[in-house]
C-alpha cells in the first residue's frame, strides 16, 4: 500500500466496551413479515396524476405556440383542435374511422409479433439463422413502406391485405431487433439453468428465453406499435384506401388536401389519444403484471 | 441425524463396478476473442453410483468450470466425459446443477414455481404433485412462508436455499452442486449439509460438491479430489467417508483435515513467494 | 421576400413546361434586367399540390403550381386573410378516363367490379372529373354514383398497374404523359375526356401566389407574368425545342418524340388565359367542397390578367 | 420427500478405493494461461462468408420471384435492377444523390442521439422526467413524419432544416425508450456499485448507466438508423426537395413518376446496401469493440 | 502474521469518545407492490473509529440490508443512522462496499480499470497515482496475471477478490463487506483475511463486516453482534478482540465460538419445531 495512503492515523484502538445479551421482542406487528400496504400508500402510487400534468403542460404549450404563431391554415390552436375533434366524432364518423384503422393495424401487429417470435427462435438457435435474421433486417429495416406498397399491390391486391403486407414490415424487423438483442443479453447462468431443466428448441425459447428477455421485448413492442400507426397513416395518407372504409390516415389526407388543417390536428390527436390509451393502459398492465412484478426493472 | 447410519446397512448385491462418471483426462478452455484461457489441464476421475465426490481446490482452478463440462454445458478440448458410459453431449436433467451465481433462479417465477419448473419442464411430474413436492423441499430449506414471492425479494442465501430445493426435487442421478452452501450462515448451512446427508441417505443418489472449505468436504463428502491452482490439475483423491458433524472434534478428522490444509499449503508458499510486496 | 428575389415551386410532369422553359432559358432574371431589377430566382420540386399549399402558407415559398383543384381549395380557405389567388394559368389540357376492361363504353358500364384510380379519392381535379360526368351521365345530384369504385393512387403506381394488367385496377383518370403513355397500349382505351365533359378546352394547372406577395413585390411580379408570357411563346413558336428545354430540365431520357407528338396535340395548349375554372369552382361550391362562391372567374385571379378572354 | 420418490434403490455404496496423490505437471505449454488463439481460428471467427450467402440466396429469391411473376412494370428481375443500378451510378450521379441523403440523415441522427440521451438521462434521474418522457413518447412517437412536414415548414421553412426536424422525431422516441428500457434493467449492484463511488448525474449516466445499459442502446440505435431511412425517403418522396440538390427519395420518386421502375429498385437497392455497409461495418465494429468484448451479450 | 501486534502500540491519546458510526433504533423494510416486507426491527449498535463491528446472524436476518443502510441505499423506515455525527442521506465513496452480488463489478472495464474506477471517479487519485494503487491492490489478490482481462472471464472467487481489490484501494473511512470470502476456498480466504488485519493494522481504517462463519467473526473482528432471525433484532455484542489464526484451537476461542453457537442454536431448536415434517 505505498504510494497515496492516507497521512497515517496513529496507533488508534477503540474503547473497550461491555458485552450484552438481550432477548429478543416477541412477534408484534412486526412479526407478520409481510404487511399488506396502507390505502395512503397505494394511492401514492398512481402516477396519473403527473401524466395528466404532463399532458396539460403540452396542450398549454401549443395553445400559446399556435397563438403566437397565429397562422390557423398551418397551425391550429388546441382549443381549434378539439373542436374540430368534437364535431369530426359527431359528424363525420371520426371513431368508426379510427376503428377501421385500429382493426387493420392489430391484424398486422399481431402477425408481425408471431413472425418476430418465429424469425428470432430460429436465429437464436442456428448461427446461420442468426446471420439470415441480421443480414434480413440490416436490408430491409431501412426500405420505407411506401416503397413497398407498389409490390404489396402486385402480390396481394388493393386494400387491408396489402395495407397489413406493409405493417407487418413496419412492425416485424424493429421488434426481431429488439427480441434478439434481448435474447442475446440473458445471462449465461440463466441460460444454462434451463437447458439444464432439460428445455430445449421452441420450448427453451418460450418458457425461459422470451420471460429472460421481457424487458427488451416490450420495449420492442412498443417501438413497433408505435411504427405500425406511423406506417398505417402514412400508407393511407399516400395511397388511400377503397373508397368506402376510410380509415384515419384517409381521413387526414382528405381534410388536408381540402386544407381543413384543424381537422387534420383532430385526426392527429386521435392518434395520440390512442397512443396513450395503448402506453398508459395496455403496457402498463403488462409491465406492472411483468418485468416490474418480477423486479426486472426498476 | 441419527438416521445417518448408513454403513450398517450397505447393500453390496448393488454394487456396480462401471462407474457412474468417468471424467478421463478433461482439458478446459475458455476460447475468447484475443485469448484461449486453460481452465483444467488433463484432470481425471470417476465417480461411482452413490458417492458423494467432492471437487477441493483454490479460487480460480477450474472448479466451476469442471462442474459446468460435466453438466454439458462446456465442450472439452482433450478427454472424454462420460456418464452411465455414454459421452455427455448435452445438458440435461438428470444431472441437476446448483450454480455458484445467485442469478439462476428465473425472476419471473415465484420460489415455488421456481422449484416446480424442471420437474415438469422435464416431465417428471404432473402438475399437482410437483406443487406438493415443491413445497415438501421448500420446507427443508425452510422457505416455507416465502414460497409465493419472487427471487428479487430474497437475500442472497435465500436464493441459494431456492436453488437447492429446485435440485433436490428433482432427485437426479447425479447432483451437480457449485458451493451450494457458501452464502449461508453456519448455522444454516449445517442444517443443509445435514438435511442433503439425510436425503442422500434416503435415496442414495449420487452427488458432485465443489466446496472450498476443507471442513465442509470431510463432513459432506465420501471421497475429495484434490486440485492444483490454475489451471486445474489433479493433486490427490482421499477418502473421507465416515465423518460427520460429530466426528468434527476427533483425531482422524483433523489429521485428513490437516493433510489436506498441508497439500493446498504447499502451493501457497509458492505462490506467495511469486507474489509482488 | 424583399423585392428582387422569387421562390418558384414547380412539379414533375409536362404540364408545368411553361415553368421548365422559364427556369432554362432564365427568362425572369431578363425580363427583370429589363425593368432594372437583379432577381434572385429559386427554384424547389415538391411532388403534389396539397405540399404546394402547406408550402406556400408557411412562406417557404413565394409561387406555387399545381392543378385546379389546389388552387380553388386554398382560395375558398384564405379568402378574407391571406387572399392566395391564381396568377396565370399554365396550360388547358384533357384528362382521359382510361379502361382496360373492354366492355366498358360509358361510364354507365362499370360494374362492381371494376377499380378505377385516381390520385385522391373525392377531392383533386380527377376525382371532381368524374364526379362532373358521372352527374352527367346518372342525373343531376348523383354526382356521386361512381365514388365507390374508386381507389387512391400515384399516376405511377396506377399507370403500372393499368399496364401490366395484372391488379384490380381497370380504370384510371390521370393526366398527360401518362394517359398517353398508357393509349400506346391497344388493350386500353379512353372513355371520356375531361374536354367532353366541360364542354371544351379547360385549365389543367395555375400557378398562384398570395396577395401580400404581388403588393410587396409589384416589379419582380410584373417581370414574372412577362417572363411567363414569352414562355408560352416560346412553346407554342417551336415545340421541337421545347421537347428539349423539357428533356434537358428533367434529366429523364423520356421519348423525344412522344413528348413532341403530345405537344403537338391540338387538345394541349399552353396559354396563359383560364378556361373554364367558373365551371370548376361552381361544381365544387354546389357539392359543398367550397364555401364562397367566386362571381366569376376573375374573382380566382390577379387583375393583370383580368383582360384576358378566359372563363 | 414423499409422493413421487424414485423407486428406493436400495442401501448402494459405492466400491472403497484407494487414495492417491500426484505430482502436477510442470507448467509448459499450459501454463502460460493465456495462448493467443492461431490465425486459423481467427479467421473462423470470420462470418462475411455466411452473411454472403445469405446475400445471394435473397439475391436469387428475388430473381426468381420476378421472372416467374414476369411483370417488369411493378417487380424488375435482380438482374434488370443491378444493370440499373450500374446505369445510374455511372450516368445520373446516384451516388452523389445517395451522399445528398446521407448527409442530411447523418446530421439527424447525431442531433436525435444527443437529444436523446439528455432526455432519458433527465428522466432517469427524476420522478417527473420519467412521466414527460414516458408521456411524450407515447404521443409522438405513433405520429407519422408526414404529417409533421407542415409543421416543420411552418417553423423551419423549405429544406433540410424540415427535414432534419423530421428525421429527429423518427429516431429520438425509438432511441429514447430503449435508451430508457436499457437505463431501468442495470441490475440493482451494479446501480449501487456506482453511487456508491459518489457518481451522481450526468456522471452516474455518463460512466455508470449508459455503458450498463449499452446493448439496449444499441439496439436503439439500429433501429433509429433504420427508421431515419424510412423517414428520409418518405420525405423525400412526398415532399421533393429543393433546387438542385435531390436526394435518394428524390431519385426514387422522379423515375417512378417516370415508370423507370427498375431504377426505382436501383435506388431501393441503394438503401439496403447502405443499410448493410452500416450494420455489418459499423454496428459491428462497435459491438465487436464493446458488448462482445465485455462478455455483455453472446 | 507475527506483524500483527496492536496492543502493544496502542495511541490512547486518539481514542475517540464519539463512536464513528451511529445506528439507533433502525428498522428496515422493502416495499413492494403489495407486500411490506420487514428485514430488520431496531437494531441498534455503534462502531468506533477502528473497530473491525461484524454482523453475524442467519440467512435472511437483514444483514445485507443494514449494511446497504449504513452505505446509504436504503432508506430506514424507523431509528436514525449517523456516520461522524451527521446522518447517512446517501451513498458515498468514504464507505466503500463489496456487495455479496458476483455481478457488482462494470462489466465493461478490466481488472485494473474496475480497480481503478472509484479512485478516479471519486477524484481520490490522478489516473497514474491509481493505476499503480490499482496494481498493489491487484498482486495482494493475487490477481496479477488476470489485470487485463474482462470480469465476465472470472470465476466467482476471483469477481470476489476483485471486488475486495477495489474497495481497500479507496481506503474509506469505513469499510463495508457484505460476506466478502464466502466465495473463496479456505486458503485464499485465510490469505485475504490475513491482508486484511495486515492493511488494518497499517491504516487503522474501520470496517462493518458481514460473516456467516462464527469462525471468521473471531478472526477478523474486534466485537461481534449478533442477530435473531428474520426480521433480524440485536440479540447481543460480544468482544473479540485478540483472536487470530494462531489463537483459533485456544480454549478461549473454542468458549466464544461455543457461545455464540449456543446463541444461534437456541434459534435453531425454535425454528425446527416450526417446520412441517
Ligand atoms: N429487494 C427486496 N425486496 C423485498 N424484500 C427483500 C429485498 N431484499 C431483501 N429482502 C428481504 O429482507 C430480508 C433480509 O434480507 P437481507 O438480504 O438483508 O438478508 P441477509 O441477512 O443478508 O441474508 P443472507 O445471509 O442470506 O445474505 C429477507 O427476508 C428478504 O426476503
Ligand atoms: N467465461 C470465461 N471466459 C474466459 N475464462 C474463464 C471464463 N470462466 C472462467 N474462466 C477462467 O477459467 C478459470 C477457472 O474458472 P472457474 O470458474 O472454473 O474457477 P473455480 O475453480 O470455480 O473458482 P472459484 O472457486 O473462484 O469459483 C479461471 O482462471 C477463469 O479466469
Ligand atoms: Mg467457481
Ligand atoms: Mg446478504
Amino acid at each position: 500500500m505505498t504510494g497515496l495512503s492516507l497521512a497515517p492515523r496513529g496507533r488508534r484502538a477503540p474503547p473497550v466496551r461491555p458485552e450484552y445479551e438481550r432477548t429478543v421482542a416477541t412477534t408484534g406487528p412486526i412479526g407478520d413479515v409481510a404487511r399488506p400496504l396502507s390505502p395512503w400508500e397505494r394511492i401514492g402510487n398512481i402516477t396519473a396524476l403527473r401524466r395528466f400534468a404532463v399532458l396539460a403542460a403540452v396542450a398549454l404549450l401549443w395553445q400559446i405556440a399556435a397563438t403566437w404563431q397565429n397562422n390557423p391554415l398551418m397551425f391550429p390552436t388546441f382549443a381549434a383542435t378539439v373542436a374540430a375533434l368534437w364535431e369530426a366524432i359527431w359528424r363525420e364518423n371520426l371513431l368508426s374511422m379510427a376503428w377501421v384503422s385500429l382493426s387493420v393495424l392489430l391484424k398486422g401487429y399481431a402477425i408481425a409479433v408471431v413472425l418476430a417470435v418465429l424469425l428470432t427462435s430460429f436465429a437464436v438457435s442456428t448461427r446461420i439463422g442468426n446471420d439470415v435474421l441480421s443480414t434480413l433486417t440490416s436490408m430491409f429495416n431501412p426500405l420505407p413502406a411506401i416503397a413497398l406498397l407498389p409490390i404489396a399491390m402486385l402480390w396481394f391486391g388493393l386494400g387491408a391485405v396489402s395495407l397489413t403486407f406493409v405493417l407487418v414490415h413496419a412492425v416485424l424487423w424493429p421488434l426481431a431487433l429488439n427480441t434478439h438483442a434481448g435474447f442475446t443479453s440473458v445471462s449465461e447462468t440463466l441460460r444454462m439453468a434451463g437447458r439444464n431443466y432439460g428445455l430445449s428448441g421452441i420450448r427453451y425459447v418460450v418458457t425461459l428465453l422470451i420471460p429472460a428477455a421481457f424487458p427488451a421485448i416490450l420495449t420492442g413492442l412498443k417501438v413497433g406499435w408505435a411504427f405500425a400507426w406511423r406506417t398505417l397513416i402514412a400508407a393511407e395518407l399516400v395511397f388511400g384506401v377503397s373508397s368506402g372504409k376510410g380509415g384515419l390516415g384517409w381521413f387526414i389526407f382528405q381534410n388536408r388536401n381540402e386544407l381543413y388543417i384543424d381537422k387534420v390536428f383532430a385526426g392527429l390527436v386521435t392518434v395520440i389519444l390512442i397512443g396513450l390509451v395503448v402506453e398508459n393502459v395496455v403496457f402498463r398492465w403488462i409491465e406492472t403484471h411483468t418485468v416490474r412484478k418480477w423486479g426486472m426493472v426498476r | 441425524m441419527n438416521a445417518f447410519t448408513y454403513p450398517d446397512t450397505v447393500d453390496t448385491a448393488n454394487l456396480s463396478e462401471r462407474p457412474l462418471l468417468d471424467v478421463s483426462g478433461v482439458t478446459l478452455q475458455y476460447k475468447t476473442r484475443r485469448h484461449l484461457v486453460t481452465a483444467t489441464y488433463r484432470v481425471d476421475f470417476q465417480v461411482f453410483q452413490a458417492e458423494r465426490y467432492v471437487l477441493l481446490g483454490p479460487s480460480g482452478c477450474g472448479k466451476s468450470s469442471l462442474l459446468k463440462a460435466v453438466g454439458g454445458f462446456l465442450a472439452p478440448v482433450e478427454g472424454a466425459i462420460r456418464l452411465n458410459g455414454r459421452a455427455v453431449t448435452g445438458p440435461g436433467p438428470d444431472r441437476m446443477m446448483v450454480f455458484q451465481e445467485f442469478d439462476q433462479l428465473p425472476p419471473w417465477k415465484t420460489v415455488k414455481q421456481n422449484v416446480m419448473f424442471p420437474l415438469l419442464a422435464s416431465g417428471k411430474a404432473s402438475r399437482r404433485e410437483a406443487e406438493e413436492k415443491a413445497l415438501d423441499c421448500i420446507a427443508r430449506v425452510n422457505l416455507s412462508k416465502f414460497a409465493d414471492v419472487h427471487p428479487h425479494m430474497l437475500s442472497g442465501g435465500m436464493k441459494q436455499r431456492v436453488a437447492i430445493a429446485r435440485a433436490m426435487a428433482m432427485e437426479p442421478d447425479i447432483l451437480l452442486m457449485d458451493e451450494p452452501f457458501a452464502a449461508l450462515d453456519a448455522l444454516t448451512r449445517r442444517k443443509m449439509q445435514e438435511e442433503l446427508l439425510q436425503l442422500w441417505d434416503d435415496l442414495r443418489f449420487t452427488v458432485l460438491f465443489v466446496t472450498h472449505s476443507i471442513e465442509e468436504a470431510l463432513v459432506v463428502g465420501s471421497r475429495i479430489l484434490v486440485l492444483s491452482p490454475h489451471p486445474g490439475q489433479v493433486k490427490a483423491e482421499l477418502n473421507c467417508d465416515g465423518y460427520d458433524h460429530f466426528a468434527v472434534g476427533s483425531p482422524a478428522f483433523q489429521d485428513t483435515a490437516q493433510r489436506i490444509h498441508t497439500m493446498l499449503f504447499a502451493d501457497e508458499v509458492e505462490t506467495v513467494k511469486g507474489l509482488p510486496s | 421576400a424583399a423585392e428582387g428575389r422569387i421562390r418558384i415551386a414547380e412539379q414533375y410532369g409536362l404540364g408545368y413546361l411553361p415553368l421548365h422553359v422559364l427556369r432554362h432559358q432564365k427568362l425572369i432574371e431578363k425580363h427583370g434586367k429589363a425593368l432594372g431589377l437583379d432577381i434572385s430566382v429559386e427554384w424547389v420540386q415538391l411532388s403534389g399540390g396539397a405540399a404546394m399549399n402547406d408550402a406556400l402558407l408557411s412562406d417557404s415559398i413565394d409561387l406555387g403550381s399545381a392543378g385546379v383543384g389546389p388552387l380553388l381549395t386554398i382560395w375558398d380557405r384564405t379568402k378574407g386573410n391571406a387572399n392566395v389567388k391564381a396568377i396565370a394559368a399554365l396550360n388547358s389540357m384533357p384528362l382521359f378516363l382510361t379502361t382496360t376492361n373492354p366492355t366498358v363504353k360509358t361510364l354507365k358500364n362499370f360494374t362492381d367490379k371494376d377499380k378505377i384510380a385516381l390520385p385522391a379519392v373525392k377531392v383533386g381535379v380527377q376525382a371532381r372529373v368524374l364526379q362532373m360526368a358521372v352527374e352527367k351521365e346518372f342525373g343531376e345530384g348523383k354526382f356521386d354514383a361512381l365514388d365507390k369504385l374508386t381507389v387512391s393512387l400515384p399516376h405511377p403506381d396506377a399507370t403500372a398497374a393499368l399496364l401490366s394488367g395484372s391488379s384490380e385496377i381497370t380504370g384510371h383518370i390521370s393526366g398527360p404523359p401518362f394517359q398517353y403513355q398508357q393509349l400506346r397500349d391497344p388493350k386500353i382505351h379512353k372513355v371520356f375526356s375531361s374536354y367532353d365533359v366541360l364542354g371544351g378546352p379547360h385549365t389543367f394547372n395555375l400557378i398562384w401566389a398570395k396577395e401580400a406577395f404581388r403588393t410587396k413585390n409589384p416589379k419582380t411580379y410584373q417581370a414574372f407574368l412577362g417572363a411567363l408570357r414569352e414562355a408560352m411563346d416560346v412553346i407554342n413558336a417551336d415545340h421541337s425545342a421545347a421537347a428539349d428545354i423539357y428533356l434537358a430540365q428533367n434529366r429523364g431520357d423520356l421519348d423525344k418524340a412522344f413528348v413532341i407528338s403530345i405537344l403537338d396535340d391540338p387538345d394541349n395548349q399552353f396559354t396563359v388565359a383560364p378556361a373554364r375554372v367558373g365551371a370548376f369552382a361552381d361544381f365544387m361550391h354546389k357539392v359543398g367542397a367550397m364555401k364562397n362562391k367566386p362571381a366569376s372567374w376573375k374573382d380566382l385571379f390577379f387583375e393583370d390578367l383580368h383582360g384576358e378572354t378566359g372563363s
